[in-house]
């Protein structure tokens, strides 16, 4: 499988770069690379797949203005890199990849560098991804681990197994990168609750509460990477576990707890690996600021940003039911947002043992 | 003011009675010695004045005849020890009646210029200034050799002011021989004086600042100066002169009880009616609405005009302030105009300080003692209405201005140098500013060799060169806005800064850019009575930012373009580096070398470059009349 | 300049001939009102500048005899649809002999005021433009009460200005009768005039701006100010005067030709040698030392003075350039002094502009049309040397100044207040600037009912209104800075900013604090000729600094006193709230809840806080002469 | 044990609540509260124990001026606040204390934050660890874990095993911040390597370098937490197996890796249980960026603060040795550092199969 998806790279990378060879050598044509375009303006909302979609635009690289030459180059540079560390049997982060491949353009005064910064070279390996069609963990650039994942489950990777359960007063498992090497073996629990933040989820581990429900916690520590969304989407799909979801009350936090249920603008492209329609965001609701009692000096504020996020929000088609209209309008109303740390301040157990739970048993998961 | 009384108490018995009487009344002269700042005569800057009102008062004396002015100065140190300099000025000007000439260099408050219509200078002071100082300070006579266009014979005067009674002394008068003549001119006037002062280095390049200003404004007169440091030669580049000012009879709206009578005064004897001498002194005024003016305050028509009394004619004035009147005519004002300003910025002659004795664009003839007669070297521009650029700009390439004598200048730090610039653009507005018709002209020159930012300010054609920061000029630059029209702050400084770092937060203060603005009025608003600067008074500002948005439009232009074409060059360059890239990883990733990929490459993209054009250069508006584009790239 | 001639080419041809004997030569009035601004009577400062001529002449008349001066000034409108206005000024000077009143009124040209002294005003020509200006717009003679300190009777006089010829025209003189006299001093002057002019808010302000600031710097005047606006009295507070400036002789260095024949020509009769006329006719230069001079020129001393040619007499003058002589002497200034000023910044009077009515600090007097004679009101401060501010200010106290008559002033937005610092101190330094001795003066008043930052500019007792942005005294206020005294802008901001995010970039403009500068000497350093603003000459700005930087250490104290009491009282009150949460906490942790423990911490911290001194208050040198500081807090 | 370790914490606070009641009740006297004082001018390096420690100096607050009254107030706040949350045998991270110790002091104009921001809360923890004398992970005031470890060894965590070489090709394990939680259990590697950077780490083990050399690959990610630097110490004192540590070649990464073997500043009162003294500091070394032949590309430009940095290490004691002072002027010299990513730009298998077998292999390790 993860060897077979690594073949299929060298193979399409081979084709491209033949067809480059071709263009230039016995057609005396132009060569083009063809991309699906990503970001806000190719990305579609799917009724039917209740998930961000990619329409059609597509952009095309071709070296046949002096503004594209260095772009040609980059996306080429890059997919041969990727190809070498396929050859080696590697792994890179992104990172490695950008230190791979650096060097100098030109000579004299008009020396600059290849990649102007990390970005370029990201960029680049995004548009090797959509060149593939293959993700780039399954060629082996991947980030850091940010996911974690705790409670009855078991992961089987190589040969070995990792019980989430284990230890999981204690600590959580990372959740690997490449998730085409993982394997799900065993999944014990009721539900899987999603968290925004790893302090939060420690603390809820720390109550005891992946054994009191029977729950598997995980968390993407801020914005989830892919392999965290691909496991929620798994234990969702594959495994029939109901997902709830859980971020801090600001228009950032439901940004993130709406990643793993519509998807994002930026992977729109892969939505169909990565999202998980029926994941319930729970909370935290604005509304609950007031409904909990938050006091005001743990709420914050609203920035500019926020409320211009919050605006932008209440205009998307997937936010058009009275319950998000109602909450986005409360928060424009007070301007006040509330992380759910806040919760502290009723004492350490309540955010585990009051709120989670209360908001678990209105939609009958315990 | 308390009269002398209070003197008993003072501390100086002696002679009391005496000293009383003879301090009592000041003569003009002595009044102006003793208040000279009133004229602007201060210590560091009295050659700086002197030499002003001798030039003033020489394009003057040309100007109002038509006369293509040349003119010869020279200051030059006559005796270190005790700070004292020679100073002369020669023109070909229309000379003075030899009988009036005494009282015209030596009496103050003396002029023919006490008329309506724009001239230069404070009349009946300055060159009076100039003598009475001279006379103040040393012991030499002031010396004149004129030649007045009405009297065909050259005389040599020498002069002294006698300060207490404001007369002049006349030490020597003589009729020349021909071969005696200093005025080779059909009429002139040279006048040579002996000046103390100290003359520190702000004052210095203050004086040249403001020969080489005038020069700008004057690109139809020949001005030759000479100091210690070399003789710098302003050729003329053109002999369209701007019409000069008529003389106008005042506005009724300026009316009061003293022009009034004065009017009256004049008609005196010829018995004429008051509504008759009305329209006849006043200009926008008919009879008809004379008659209608004397009859609304209730006075009779009849009544000879001798018997009305002071408080019937402030009648006539209070009715004729409340009045609407036509606008004032311009005929009394003298812009520079278009031509003559676009030929100044495109041959502006500056002084510079040399550095490192680097003579590019040095120019300056070593022809010290000879005047120059006929300037040889002028180079005649149209003489239609239109003086397009790329003419000229030809013109000035096939005869350059003279090689410079470098013996005569080998030891000085100064030269004379043209600067050209590749874009110039003018345009103007006329207004009422302060009930006066005034003409706000400006000008715009960019590029070439050009060093860097600076703002040139004329009043009444007459340099403004301190106190640049209170000036309504700098007020208008710092608030018209060039990065509307296309061109970021970035990409200018990107562009054109030498100190990437610079704290200059006006993008036009880094472009290599001549900004001139010129205001002429018969009531120019300055901002102090040193008339240094000028207020923005009334709707001038708007105006004058009208002007330079329409400037800035052009310049904008030009900018994104050459912008354009040098991104587009560094691009191409660039694209010969990137090849290699392309070429290896394709090899690389195939695991085979192909040795005509890289040939094949690279002439599909150079084919494919040269068919395509890079970018679109908006030739636009390049050869309208007042933008001057040389062809840069096709 | 070029002569007549140039006239035939004009366009007026009627009368030629005749017209140009006419205009050949200017009359000192004729020139003057063409030339008005020189004298700053331009469009809209005509009101102010005559306000400003006549209070000047009033001071100076009565301060050289020592006089207290009590001035009445009226301007009120008298024809608002010809713009016309009526002025009047009267004061208990010294007057001026009748037989020369009309030339002292109109002649321009004529003044007493012509010796080396400090005073104030342009010499003849400031009340001759009044008399020029209301004759030329208006036929209401100028009317003139006079008695002359010499002459005992009350003169009437009604005058006009001949323009053309520069002559008095005396329309009526009257010997008043005792019963008919208006001046009721031992003797003054008191001159009506009817002038045409349209008043801006913005001159009427800078009027009330100029008046105030006067009154600041002579407290010992009285001063009554009547508009359309109201009543407005400033009281004398001090019957100290500065001691009035002393003619002097000139120095040598500022000999030139002129001034040494003027020398020689006063002695002509007595035939004194001419060693012996120069030591009586210049400061510092001893017999001995003249005929040194003398000797080095090479001239024989036996030579009889009237024998010496402007030749010889020039050589003295260049040794004497050149000859190093004692500083000059400084008893032709008049400084204000540390007890003047001191009392003028205790108690500013000021106009303001009263919005919504609030009657605070208004006080005015409705006594309009009697002169307020002697001044009941008058707080007699200590004749001694030090006037220490404690003393001033409880008499203050005790007699409040009179109370408002509201009714006078109800329709009025207008109304003079008295503004009472908490600390004032003056500092001043001697030095030379521009070869002249130079008086600066500066104080500093702040808090109290000071709402704001205001800098005041001074030169030789006149208040500089315009131009304050190019001063020098600018240029100081932005050199010194308080933070390096112990404040830093942050906490100045805190404490007085009303607006927080106030752009302003210095600490001291956040301040509510004026300052003082006074500049005295007989050549003041301005920046152009319309005597607006202060050049950084020399070492002036040098010496303003270090003053400056004095009166800012005392401030600092002062305000470093303030903020301590402040944070401390903050903070006292703030431990109170903290206790709880000490006591919860134990309380909690130890499970158990014992009464007694907030009470008895509470106690605790009390009594230690109150034990211990929380700020160290500096008294240091609150009770030094020139630091006046109210006590505080204990 | 660390129950044990929890009661005395309790037993602690509870004294010294107890001794400021009576000072105030019974003798009438202003109560203090005595700590050590923490930073660089409490420094002191010890010769003898081959690492930093605390010196003598002692802070003393007490409600006796208007300024220390909000301090003291603040300590007393945390204490209570630990002894609660240990009394309901919860965990927190340092943010949820200062959540649910947020409060607002004072009424209307005068009224003020509790705390001005963390950063005072995060204090007065480090106030409670020097009054108790108990590190915070001992009562339960943690951070985000941030220590992995992967390798041949296995941990016990409450009843469970977790085993660091299951799935060591794929994933590392966290470090638990309580390591009083946490038993070693086998440890079966000959050496343990720690890097700076966990991306480094995952390059390394992805290339079979634990397998292949038996080692136990480490980070702290960064700046080492004290569970992680705890790790190291006991795996090179209890457990005798040789530390090397590998970090970036700039004064910064220096510092990370002399965390491990000399320890730190702020944490002097804690060395003896945090600091590695046998550790050996082996790379990147500044001489390697030329000798490893690092292409001027991948180097970076010194700042003035590295500079600084770099000055100030010269003059410690511990850096008296020749090596390092010839490694630091190389560095003044050139002024370029380098990150070990910049081995990449050799091949993704050269920093694992290339470099670091050649230092293991100068130490003898290997």
């Amino acid at each position: 499988m993860s060897t077979a998806k690594k073949q299929e790279f060298v193979t399409i990378i081979k084709r491209i770069m033949r067809k480059i060879s071709d263009d230039v050598i016995k057609q005396n044509q132009m060569p083009i690379l063809d991309l699906p375009k990503i970001g806000y303006d190719n990305t579609v909302w799917s009724d039917e797949k209740r998930m961000l979609t990619t329409g059609d635009k597509k952009i095309e690289v071709s070296p046949d203005s002096v503004k594209k030459i260095p772009t040609f180059a980059q996306y080429l540079v890059m997919a041969n890199a990727v190809k070498k560390l396929i050859d080696e049997d590697m792994e890179s982060t992104i990172r490695g990849m950008y230190y791979a491949t650096l060097s100098n353009v030109g000579d004299g005064k008009n020396r600059q560098k290849f990649w102007t910064g990390q970005e370029d070279s990201d960029n680049a390996i995004k548009a090797v991804e959509l060149l593939t069609g293959i993700p780039r963990e399954e060629f082996s650039v991947t980030s850091k681990p940010k996911g974690m994942i705790s409670g009855p489950i078991k992961l089987r990777v190589g040969g070995d197994i990792i019980d989430c359960n284990l230890g999981s007063r204690a600590t959580s498992q990372l959740i690997p990168t490449n998730m085409g090497d993982v394997q799900i073996d065993d999944v014990k629990a009721d539900f899987v609750m999603v968290v925004e933040k790893d302090t939060v989820l420690n603390n809820i581990r720390k109550s005891g509460f992946i054994q009191k429900y029977n729950a598997i916690l995980l968390t993407g520590s801020g914005e989830p990477d892919r392999a965290t969304r691909m496991m929620v989407k798994i234990l969702n799909e594959q495994w029939k576990k109901p997902v709830v979801v859980f971020a801090d009350a600001d228009p950032w936090g439901l940004g993130i707890a709406l990643r793993y249920k519509i998807g994002s603008e930026s992977l729109s492209y892969d939505s169909e690996r990565l999202v998980t329609p029926n994941a319930q965001v729970l909370g935290m609701m604005f509304s609950d600021i007031y409904q909990y009692n938050i006091p005001e000096v743990a709420r914050l504020t609203a920035s500019d940003e926020d409320i211009n996020r919050a605006n932008d929000m209440k205009k998307k088609p997937w936010m058009q039911n009275k319950q998000w209209q109602k909450e986005l309008n409360l928060f424009l109303n007070k301007k006040e947002k509330c992380e759910l740390d806040a919760f502290f301040k009723h004492g350490f157990k309540y955010l585990s043992e009051t709120y989670l739970p209360q908001k678990l048993r209105m939609v009958g998961l315990i | 003011e308390v009269e002398e009384l209070k003197r008993d108490n003072s501390k100086s018995t002696t002679n009391l009675e005496k000293y009383k009487i003879i301090y009592n009344k000041k003569a003009e002269s002595e009044f102006f010695v003793d208040n000279s700042a009133l004229a602007g005569f201060t210590g560091e800057r009295i050659l700086y004045m002197a030499i002003r009102e001798l030039i003033e008062n020489s394009l003057d004396s040309c100007e109002s005849f038509s006369i293509l002015p040349s003119i010869k100065i020279s200051l030059k140190i006559f005796d270190q020890s005790n700070d004292l300099w020679t100073l002369t000025c020669e023109d070909n000007g229309t000379g003075i009646n030899s009988d009036k000439l005494p009282i015209a260099v030596c009496s103050f408050l003396t002029s023919a210029k006490y008329m309506e219509k724009q001239q230069r200078g404070l009349f009946g002071v300055g060159l009076k200034m100039v003598a009475a100082f001279s006379t103040k300070d040393t012991d030499f006579p002031i010396k004149v050799w004129n030649k007045s266009i009405d009297e065909q014979d050259e005389y040599y005067f020498e002069l002294r002011t006698d300060i207490g009674t404001n007369k002049p002394i006349v030490l020597s008068k003589k009729l020349l021989l021909k071969q005696h003549y200093r005025i080779q001119y059909t009429s002139g006037f040279r006048i040579e004086v002996i000046l103390r002062a100290k003359l520190v280095p702000v004052t210095k390049n203050k004086i040249y600042e403001y020969v080489s200003e005038t020069s700008i404004v004057n690109p139809y007169s020949s001005i030759t100066f000479e100091t210690d440091d070399g003789v710098f030669q302003f050729n003329r580049r053109t002999s369209i002169m701007p019409n000069p000012a008529q003389e106008i009879l005042p506005h009724p709206s300026d009316m009061d009880l003293k022009t009034l009578k004065k009017a009256i005064s004049k008609f005196q004897t010829q018995k004429m009616s008051l509504p008759k001498i009305l329209s006849s002194s006043f200009q926008k005024l008919s009879y008809e609405k004379a008659k209608d003016i004397v009859t609304n305050t209730g006075l009779s028509l009849k009544t000879p005009t001798g018997d009305f009394s002071e408080h019937d004619l402030i009648k006539i004035v209070n009715i004729c302030k409340k009045t609407k009147f036509q606008n004032p005519n311009t005929d009394h004002l003298s812009p520079i105009g278009r031509e003559v300003l676009t030929i100044g910025m495109m041959s502006e002659y500056t002084i510079v300080s040399n550095k490192g004795n680097d003579s590019t664009g040095v120019t300056a003839t070593a022809t010290a003692e000879e005047p120059i007669l006929h300037d040889t070297n002028l180079n005649p521009p149209g003489t239609d209405d239109t003086v397009t650029a790329s003419t000229f700009e030809s013109t000035q390439n096939e005869k350059p201005t003279p090689t410079p004598f470098k013996n005569n200048l080998s030891k000085s730090n100064f030269s004379v140098k043209v600067l050209k610039p590749v874009l110039t653009t003018y345009t103007s507005r006329t207004c009422v500013i302060n009930n006066r018709p005034t003409v706000v002209e400006t000008g715009l020159a960019y590029g070439g060799d050009i060093p860097s930012f600076k703002l040139y300010r004329f009043a009444n054609k007459i340099p403004l060169l301190y106190d640049e920061g209170s000036d309504v000029a700098r007020e208008v630059i710092s608030e018209v806005e060039i990065n509307k029209m296309g061109i970021t702050k970035k990409q200018a400084k990107e562009q054109f800064s030498v100190n990437k770092e610079s704290k200059k937060d006006r993008v036009i203060e880094v472009l290599p850019l001549h900004i001139f603005f010129h205001i002429c009025s018969t009531k120019i608003p300055y901002k102090t009575a040193g008339k240094e600067s000028i207020a923005s008074e009334g709707e001038l500002k708007y105006y004058m930012k009208s002007c330079l948005s329409e400037l800035y439009r052009k310049l904008s232009t030009q900018i994104r373009k050459e912008l354009k074409l040098k991104e587009a060059e560094n691009k191409i360059r660039l694209y010969k580096h990137y090849l290699p890239f392309i070429v290896d990883s394709i090899n690389e990733s195939l695991g085979s070398k192909n040795s005509k990929l890289n040939e094949s490459f690279s002439r599909l993209i150079e084919n494919h470059l040269s068919k395509k054009p890079q970018i679109d250069i908006d030739i636009g508006d390049a050869s309208s009349a007042d933008s001057t584009l040389p062809v840069q790239a096709s």
